[in-house]
Order: structure tokens, then C-alpha cells, then sequence
């Protein structure tokens, strides 16, 4: 069943990353060595606000078990104020999608800048396992009819 | 009975790319199940859905003729997703195809008669597969003279150019190539086609005229016809609606209330005139 | 036409009997509305209702339906047709409105040219039990477009409330083989006929609502071009409402749904409504606003369907009427279509 | 006082006769008991049919956008306030419209009229200041209007117009102390499996129709993302995964903009209450970043603005 643990399963993570800092954040944890779970595929995206709600939806639908939308710090954003749009979108979509019932740890919003290698390596790796403990994604998943 | 929904699978012999821009490419498709081959039988004019399955379904004219046995092909634009799909296949793959659907170009009126066959752009794949069929060695007597008028916006988008090549070298056509705007190496007309049809003038006695080509040159082509003295009953067009099921269910390709897809697509002016309906 | 009678307290019985051997569709009442859905026992039929929210036509035009399901990776293009169920189907309590309609759409689906086999399937093995209407709504006009309360039209069996007992017309063969194999149903007594007639009169005179739809025709053969087109759709708000809540509209969208490694081919319901209905790759559309795709549907329904048909693709059931957003009433259009 | 009908179509008349205007968008009596509909005048004789009445209930400011003529449109405070929101949108020009503004005690919601008489067909309604006689085939029953209004009207603080040229009648006395928030605050007082459970409840009846979608004045993407082919975002199908991706993202698009006219929630045929959705946002948006959508002209919508502190406990 989809709703227990499948033996061998293994959490499926969409990061998208903005071009600018998390994904250069993302850059720097690999060169310094910094090690987390490889469960994470990362989109790159030109600035956090990019990203449509739509998007982390047809994630979750399309089998993501969990999303992570990550951008730069306030006051860094490369286009100047393109990550404090993004907050204001994503904090009504953050609000409705606990309200709706989905589970709280599906989606996840983060700043990364481009010096923080160490820190997006931790954030992985505490994403991964909140999501592991979730178990596979339920509610948005597309299952025929 | 049969379920018409159901495509064929055909394989992708050949991809060619017609035009400069890329845009436009003939697929030479053949059966992969030989039997279904021999149940296929059409009629320049006919179209066929051909689907790329996850991709979707579109009609297209077929461009080859039924005298050419073994491959059946379509010249494709690059414009929507289906199209795209199937520009970005490789030669061997394979494509789904239901069909013939539709009428064809009307033969035997055809017979004994001039025709003038009159194309833009890359709207010249069934009149090219008219053409191929009217010059095949066993049908060439049925028809009179036939006159070829093909133009498109430079040498470059024109299509199939070296059957042209063969075709103005044949003493039993007459072919016009124009385009709007000359290259240096062009030796043909300059001109949008309905001048081209003016200058060239062709004899409405004892003639169709078979038209097809973009709304546009349509819309210019028509009146000079009218001129030279085409009535509409002999002046033959071919419509383009978009279709989904190409067997008169689905509901959206009605012209008045024909289905482009079963009724047509080849009408003529003097059908599509008591047709009030949206084209 | 031989009739018969079954006494209501002894139906629940006959269709529990019925679903043993078929599948049985009857309305029940769910979400606060009518719909037709697959019943177990007889019991859970909803007898006293005046329509379905939804139009029974879904049970043979499925809002979706699978074409086929295709895997990639092997020989061909690895394309598996839907099994279809051999269980013979009936439908219990539809209305002789939708009766009609069923018999409308089989023009387009049980075409001599191309038989649409998904369709037909279902069809061919289901046997339609009508109820007719005492109690139509005033936004019935089934008597304008040739059907009416008792229409048999559609129906092997046609069921008439006289309050403790139904009396049963048989209207086909397959339905008096129903008849003739279940117990339940008996002889009917002259009085029971005679409350039949008085049933049947007192219902007809309850439908007010009636238009011409003949002249409608004669007109709209002309119309074209008629500026009446230019400010009937102003209020419209090119929703699907009318159409798909209508027992004839029958237009699809045929579109693939891919997985990773195969994916399936769909037939949606669609609706001229729609921009993208008629909207071509080119970015070419020949109905571009809601004029010309109003005109559509009014043509549709009552030109080219009588057209080509002999028949207008409307039975009078009033969903259109009933459940549009701005009271955009066909009646109302058909009766301005009259005085142009 | 003369009646509101009559001073709608005295002023369409004066309107239109004076060349003020073009077309007036108003109501006239509709095909049903009732039921009352949109309706375009353009000639001054035409004037007659606009009427008022307590089932004028569809947001005519709908039909504003793309208009090139100047526009007299009979409003009530929903509308308004729709208005406002495609004016800052710039979607209409304020100086395109004469708003005729009239005060609104709320609307009848036929459906519960419906309910309340469990399938019985109303055939005649008639309609006084604050009760309705309704009759059928065989019964006359006389009901508060109060009890029958829209959920959107009973919880209204906007009945009188918050913009317009003239204004017809009285102004209403805006109810105080209600709490417009109570049914999301029961909605999210449920444990999250129910909530999720509800809304696939309601959702699950959607057909698609997008007459919800439709109906709102303030839904008007050039291309709506259910309807791109390419990328194609949700399926076109009834399956539930892509109905509540439609039903949460129109939403979603409606954050900062919606007025809660309740236009969806009154169009869709099969009853969703999608006003769960848009007024959880709404109530977000004022919450979190202090707007109200249509209340005022200046005010800069929530998701083309930002502030320096807004709240970000929920980003890592």
C-alpha cells in the first residue's frame, strides 16, 4: 500500500534553487565535500519567485514526496526584490496547503545563499529524512481512475 | 467491426527536411504489419490522423500517391505540440495512423479536363499527391492539360524541389514556381500567386481549378479565378479544421452542417458557398 | 403495445432479482443531488424525483473514458484495447426525456459509416426502464421537440405511476421479455388503464413551455449571418454548464495522458463553449468569440442536427434551463429565434 | 420613495439619452421564479426592462473587461469592490464607467430555498421588503428572506457601494460584529485527514465546466493554465488529483484580488463550496499583509507589493 513504508523505498525530493545563491549554495557544498542524502534533484530556476505554486503542485502529483523551493537571503535577491515577492506568494500558499490537509513537511521554503554549503547540506539532509518519515507523498498523487 | 480509434503502427523510413528554416519535414512511413498495408487504400486527397502516443493525434493530408505502393507520406510543419513531437523523432521510430479519412480530390469529374492546380506554401502535400497520380504513366491520358502553380514566400520554403525539377522538365505540365521574394540564384516567377494566375491566365473551358494554400492566398486566389472565368462548381478547395476523431463525432470541424473530417475535406467553391458556416 | 401493472411495494423486488443479472443503474440521491449510479439492491432506488443533476448519457459517454492504454519499449506501439464487460446493463428510472436522447445520440455513435464501439457496447446491452413523469417541471418542453412525459421513445419498458402500482408498457421486444420472465409483474385491471389516461392527461397539461421548434428550423436555415448572433451571447459566460449537463451534447476531446514508460489515450467531454474547442496549432481559430461559438450551439442543436439527422439534438429535459449561471433560458432563444 | 427599479432605469434613461454612456449593464426579470439576469441596454426605450430585486445576484462586473464604449453599470457593493480590483488591475478605466451604485440587502440563494423544500418546485415568488411568498402546484408559503441569502451576503460588510456616480436609494446599514471568518475557523479547527477528506468531497463533484472560473470578474488570464497545451499542467479528466490542483490554484490566483462576491460559488451547478478556499486566502491576505482587496483605489494588491519584515516563520 501506498500508505506504508514500502521496503526499499526511498523519498523522492524536487529542490528547485535559484540561480543565484541556493543553487551556487548547492555548488559549494560539493566542493567542500559536504555530504547528504542523494535524494534530492535539484531544477534550477533564475530567482526563487519563479517558481508557480503550480509547479510544487504537479511535483507532488507527478510522485515528488516532497518539494523544497529555496532562494536567496532577504535584501540579496540578484534581481533586488524578487525573493520578498516570492515569500508573500508562498506564505498564502503555504498557508492553504495546511489548511487543505496536506501534510505539514511536504513543502518546504528556504533561504541558501551562495557561501552556505555547509548549511544547504544540512538542510538536505533534514528535509530528506522529515520527508522519509512521512513515507511515500499521498494526497496530490495522481492515480488513475 | 473495427474500432476506428485504433491507430496502426508505421515506422519512419524516411525524415527529410523540406525547407531552409527546418520547419518543414515529409516522413515516408511504412506498414509495419504488411496485411494492414493491403486494406489501406486511398485516394489523393485523403488525410489520416497520425498520433505520437503520449504526444497526442493530428490530421495530415497524404503527400504520396496511391500509384506509389509501400510508403505512404506526409509533409509535417513544425507548429504545435503534435508536430513538434513528431520533428523530434528519429528515422525508425514509430508512429500510430488511422485512416484513409475523408473524401478525395473529384477524379472522375476530373477526367477528360484541364486541371490547374493552384498551392501555397507548405499546403501543396495532397495536391501533390494529386499531381504524382495524374502523371502516373497509366492515368496520364485521362486528363487534359495540367498546369501547376506553386508559390511560396522564398526559394527556400518551397517544397519538394526536385520533383519539381523533374516535373518542369516533363513536356505533359506546365509548372509556374513563384515566390514574393526572389533569392539570387532564382530563375522562376516573382509574385504573390493570385498574379501569377492572372499572368499566366489559364483557360477556364473544360477546367478545374484545385486550390489550396493559406487563408490568405486563398482569399486572393478565389476572385481571380472568378475572373478568368472558373465557375464554382469546377473551382475544388481543400479545408483544414482542427480535428480530433476524423469520423464525424467529436463535433468541432463542421463548416455549416458538414464535418470537414467525413464531407470534406475537398469541397467545391459552389459546396462551401451553400454552406454558410465558420472557416 | 400490451401493458401490465407491478405494484410498487413488489419493485424493490424485481430489481433486486435484475441485479443478479445485470448491472443496474438507478437514481439515488447523493451529495444533496440526483444521480444514476450502479445500485446492489432494489432498495436503493430513488423513485420520487423529478431529474438527475447529470444526464444518464455519461453511463455511455463517460466524462472520460480509456481509448486504450499503450506501453513503450516493445514491438509496434505496444497499444491494448479496453476489455468490455460482457454483464448486460439496465437502466432503472430514467426519464423519457433522456429515453429520447439515448435514441439521438445513436445517430452519432451507431453511425452506418463508423461505429463507435465504446459507445455501442454499452448500449447495445442495456435495457432502459423509463419512469414516466407526473410531475414535470416548468422547465420541461420535451412536447415541443416531439417527446413528452409518457414518450416511450428510447425505452424498452416504460413504467406510469397510479400511485400504488406502475403500469407497464412494454415497448420493445427485449422489454416484454422482461416482462415475461419476472414474476413480479401482473395483469392490469381496466381501472388501473383508466388511471393511466387520467395520469398520463393531467401531466401533459402540466407542461407549459412550449415552442415551435419546427419554424425554428425553417428560420435558422437563414440565419447566419443574422445580427441576432451579434448580442444573444452577450451574457454567456462560455461555461460548460449547459452542455455538459445536456442528455445530447456529445462533443469530445480526444487527448493522451502520459507515465514514464506508457501512458493511455482519452475520450473527454468537450464543449463548443470552449475557445480551445475549435482554436487550431496555428493560432487560427474560426469561431474566435463567444458569438460565433454561441451560434454554434444553437445551430448544433437545431439546424444541422435536423439537417443531417431529421431530428434537433435537444429533448427538452430544461437542465440548460435550470442550471444556467446568468438565466440564459434556449427557450427564451428559441422563441426570439421565432419572432426574427 | 420611489422604487429602486424605477430610479435604475431613470437613470439608464438619462444616461443613454444624454450620450453619457453607451450601453448600461444592469438586470432584468429572468425566466424563472427567482431569477433574475444580466441584461445589456443600449437604446433609451430599452431602459424598461432593467429591474432590482433580491436575485440580482450575479457580479456584472464581469463583463467590463476588453470594452472600448463607456459603460453604466448597476453595482452592488460586491461589485464595487470587483470593480475596484480590475480598475487597479487595469483592466477597466475608471473613466470608462458611470457606476450606478445601489445598496444591497443581500441575495437570495435559490438553492436553499431548494432544500428547504426538499424538491418541491417553486412556480411563483413574490417578493416584499423582507419576506417572499412562494407558491407551488399546491402550496403558498411566505419566508423570511433573511433566512434564504447567500452564505457570501450573510456575512457581508460592503452592502452599499464603496465606489460609484450616483447612488440609488438609502444606504444600508452595514451589519457590525459578525464574524465573516467562521466557517474557515470550523473548517480549520477539524484535524487535517478530515479537512483533506472534505475538500476531495467537494471537489470530487466538479465536472469541469469552469463556469466558476467564468463567473469571477476577476479570473481573466489571457490563457487560463488548464487550458495551455503546451506544457499541458493538469490533465483534462474529472480525476481527482487534477481537479483539486484546478480548484487550489484557481484560488490561489484569486489571492489579493478576490472580494468574495461569491460569483463561483453561485455559478458552479454542482454546489462545490469553493468559497472554502477563497475566503481562507482572503482572510490570509488581510491577515498577513494587511490589504483588503476592493476597498479603496490607492492600496497596492498584496502580490505586487512586499514589505521589508513580512512574516517568514516558515521558510528555513
Amino acid at each position: 500500500m501506498q500508505d506504508e513504508k514500502v521496503d526499499g523505498w526511498e523519498p523522492k525530493i524536487i529542490a528547485f534553487l535559484c540561480n543565484w545563491c541556493s543553487y551556487a549554495g548547492a555548488d559549494l557544498a560539493g566542493v567542500g565535500r559536504f555530504q547528504y542524502p542523494p535524494n534530492t534533484r535539484i531544477i534550477r530556476v533564475p530567482c526563487s519567485s519563479r517558481i508557480s505554486p503550480l509547479l510544487i503542485l504537479k511535483s507532488l502529483q507527478r510522485g515528488a514526496d516532497g518539494v523544497l523551493v529555496s532562494g536567496c537571503h532577504p535584501g540579496d535577491c540578484h534581481y533586488l526584490s524578487g525573493n520578498y515577492v516570492a515569500r508573500r506568494k508562498f506564505a498564502i500558499l503555504n498557508n492553504l496547503l495546511e489548511y487543505l490537509g496536506i501534510e505539514k513537511g511536504r513543502v518546504h521554503f528556504a533561504w541558501v545563499s551562495a557561501a552556505e554549503g555547509k548549511r544547504f547540506a544540512e538542510l538536505i539532509t533534514e528535509i530528506t529524512e522529515e520527508v522519509r518519515a512521512l513515507g511515500p507523498a499521498k494526497e496530490l498523487v495522481k492515480k488513475p481512475d | 467491426m473495427k474500432n476506428p480509434y485504433i491507430p496502426l503502427a508505421m515506422r519512419a523510413e524516411k525524415i527529410i527536411i523540406e525547407t531552409d528554416d527546418k520547419n518543414i519535414k515529409t516522413f515516408s512511413l511504412s506498414f509495419l504489419n504488411k496485411a494492414e498495408e493491403s486494406s489501406f487504400n486511398y485516394l489523393p486527397g485523403q488525410f489520416v490522423q497520425l498520433s505520437v502516443l503520449g504526444e497526442g493525434e493530428a490530421p495530415f493530408g497524404i503527400a504520396s500517391s496511391p500509384t506509389e505502393p509501400g510508403v505512404l507520406e506526409f509533409t509535417v510543419n513544425k507548429t504545435g505540440v503534435l508536430t513538434t513531437a513528431l520533428h523530434n523523432l528519429e528515422e525508425g521510430a514509430i508512429i500510430g495512423m488511422r485512416g484513409p479519412l475523408g473524401n478525395c480530390f473529384p477524379l472522375e469529374l476530373f477526367t477528360g479536363k484541364n486541371i490547374i492546380i493552384v498551392g501555397g506554401g507548405f499546403a501543396f502535400t495532397t495536391l501533390r499527391s494529386l499531381v504524382k497520380y495524374i502523371l502516373y504513366h497509366e492515368n496520364r491520358s485521362q486528363f487534359g492539360n495540367v498546369t501547376v502553380i506553386y508559390g511560396a514566400r522564398r526559394p527556400g520554403l518551397l517544397l519538394y524541389k526536385d520533383e519539381f525539377k523533374q516535373w518542369e522538365a516533363r513536356p505533359d505540365l506546365e509548372v509556374y514556381l513563384t515566390v514574393d521574394k526572389a533569392d539570387d540564384g532564382w530563375r522562376g516567377k516573382v509574385g504573390v500567386v493570385p498574379n501569377i494566375i492572372k499572368e499566366v491566365a489559364p483557360s477556364p473551358e473544360d477546367a478545374y481549378a484545385v486550390v489550396c494554400g493559406p487563408p490568405i492566398m486563398i482569399k486572393f486566389t478565389l476572385p481571380v479565378l472568378r475572373q478568368l472565368g472558373f465557375p464554382p462548381e469546377r473551382t475544388v478547395l481543400s479545408m483544414e479544421m482542427k480535428m480530433k476523431c476524423g469520423i464525424g463525432k467529436c463535433g468541432r470541424c463542421n463548416i455549416g452542417n458538414k464535418y470537414v473530417c467525413q464531407a470534406g475535406p475537398i469541397f467545391t467553391l459552389a459546396q462551401l458557398n451553400e454552406l454558410s458556416g465558420e472557416y | 403495445m400490451k401493458e401490465m401493472k407491478i405494484v410498487k411495494s413488489e419493485l424493490a423486488s424485481f430489481l433486486d432479482s435484475l441485479t443478479s443479472e445485470y448491472k443496474v443503474f438507478a437514481p439515488v440521491k447523493r451529495d444533496g443531488f440526483v444521480a444514476f449510479q450502479e445500485i446492489h439492491s432494489g432498495g436503493e432506488a430513488l423513485l420520487d424525483y423529478v431529474n438527475s443533476k447529470k444526464p444518464p448519457k455519461e453511463i455511455f459517454l463517460p466524462q472520460s473514458e480509456v481509448l486504450f492504454t499503450y506501453r513503450l519499449g516493445g514491438e509496434g506501439l505496444g497499444i491494448e484495447e479496453p476489455t468490455f464487460e460482457d454483464k448486460p446493463m439496465v437502466i432503472f428510472g430514467i426519464r423519457p426525456c433522456d429515453a429520447r436522447s439515448l435514441v439521438i445520440l445513436d445517430n452519432i455513435f451507431n453511425s452506418q459509416e463508423y461505429k463507435d464501439v465504446y459507445y455501442t457496447n454499452k448500449r447495445e446491452k442495456t435495457s432502459v426502464i423509463a419512469i414516466g413523469c407526473n410531475q414535470p417541471s416548468s422547465t420541461c418542453f420535451c412536447t415541443s421537440l416531439g417527446g413528452g412525459p409518457f414518450s416511450p421513445e428510447g425505452s424498452d419498458l416504460l413504467l406510469i405511476d397510479i400511485d400504488q402500482e406502475y403500469v407497464v408498457q412494454a415497448v420493445t421486444d427485449r422489454g416484454e421479455k422482461l416482462v415475461k420472465k419476472h414474476s413480479q409483474f401482473r395483469q392490469v385491471k381496466p381501472r388501473g388503464l383508466s388511471l393511466m389516461q387520467k395520469v398520463t392527461q393531467k401531466a401533459e397539461a402540466l407542461i407549459k413551455s412550449k415552442v415551435e421548434t419546427g419554424k425554428v428550423k425553417t428560420k435558422l436555415d437563414g440565419m447566419f449571418e443574422d445580427p441576432f448572433w451579434d448580442w444573444l451571447h452577450e451574457k454567456c459566460l462560455g461555461c460548460a454548464v449547459c452542455t455538459y449537463l445536456c442528455p445530447t451534447c456529445h462533443c469530445f476531446d480526444i487527448a493522451d495522458e502520459a507515465t514514464d514508460r506508457g501512458g493511455r489515450r482519452l475520450r473527454i467531454w468537450d464543449t463548443c463553449a470552449f475557445p480551445l474547442f475549435t482554436l487550431e496549432a496555428s493560432g487560427v481559430n474560426p469561431r474566435p468569440t463567444n458569438k460565433e461559438r454561441m451560434r454554434q450551439r444553437v445551430m448544433h442543436k437545431f439546424k444541422y442536427f435536423v439537417d443531417n439527422h431529421n431530428v434537433a439534438a435537444c429533448v427538452g429535459c430544461g437542465r440548460c434551463i435550470k442550471e444556467c449561471p446568468v438565466n440564459l433560458d434556449m427557450r427564451a432563444v428559441l422563441n426570439s429565434i421565432l419572432i426574427r | 420613495m420611489p422604487d429602486t427599479s424605477v430610479m435604475i432605469r431613470d437613470t439608464a434613461k438619462k444616461l443613454l439619452d444624454e450620450k453619457r454612456v453607451d450601453l448600461i449593464i444592469g438586470f432584468e426579470r429572468g425566466t424563472l421564479p427567482l431569477r433574475s439576469t444580466p441584461c445589456f441596454v443600449r437604446r433609451s426605450e430599452e431602459t424598461e426592462r432593467l429591474i432590482w430585486n433580491a436575485s440580482c445576484e450575479n457580479n456584472l462586473a464581469r463583463y467590463l473587461r476588453g470594452r472600448k464604449e463607456k459603460v453604466g453599470i448597476v453595482a452592488k457593493g460586491c461589485d464595487t469592490r470587483s470593480i475596484i480590483s480590475l480598475i487597479k488591475e487595469k483592466q477597466v478605466a475608471r473613466e470608462q464607467l458611470f457606476i450606478i451604485g445601489v445598496p444591497c440587502h443581500g441575495m437570495i440563494d435559490r438553492r436553499k430555498i431548494e432544500a428547504r423544500f426538499d424538491g418541491k418546485e417553486i412556480l411563483e415568488a413574490d417578493e416584499e421588503t423582507e419576506r417572499l411568498i412562494l407558491k407551488g402546484s399546491d402550496f403558498t408559503e411566505i419566508v423570511n428572506k433573511a433566512e434564504f441569502l447567500h452564505n457570501s451576503c450573510n456575512i457581508c460588510s460592503y452592502k452599499n457601494p464603496v465606489i460609484y456616480d450616483i447612488l440609488i436609494g438609502d444606504r444600508v446599514e452595514e451589519e457590525q460584529g459578525i464574524d465573516e471568518y467562521e466557517e474557515v475557523k470550523e473548517f480549520e479547527a477539524q484535524p487535517a485527514d478530515k479537512r483533506w477528506q472534505s475538500f476531495t468531497n467537494e471537489v470530487s463533484k466538479c465536472i469541469r465546466c469552469y463556469a466558476c472560473r467564468n463567473a469571477c470578474p476577476l479570473c481573466y488570464c489571457q490563457e487560463c493554465f488548464v487550458d495551455s497545451p503546451q506544457p499541458q499542467w493538469i490533465g483534462k479528466t474529472t480525476n481527482l488529483s487534477d481537479t483539486s490542483i484546478f480548484h487550489i490554484v484557481r484560488a490561489f490566483h484569486t489571492a489579493g484580488r478576490c472580494v468574495d462576491c461569491g460569483a463561483c460559488d453561485r455559478a458552479c451547478p454542482m454546489g462545490i463550496d469553493i468559497r472554502k478556499l477563497t475566503k481562507k486566502i482572503e482572510r490570509d491576505v488581510k491577515e498577513l499583509f494587511h490589504y483588503q482587496a476592493g476597498v479603496n483605489l490607492e492600496d497596492v494588491p498584496p502580490l505586487a507589493a512586499f514589505s521589508l519584515d513580512d512574516p517568514q516563520q516558515f521558510i528555513r
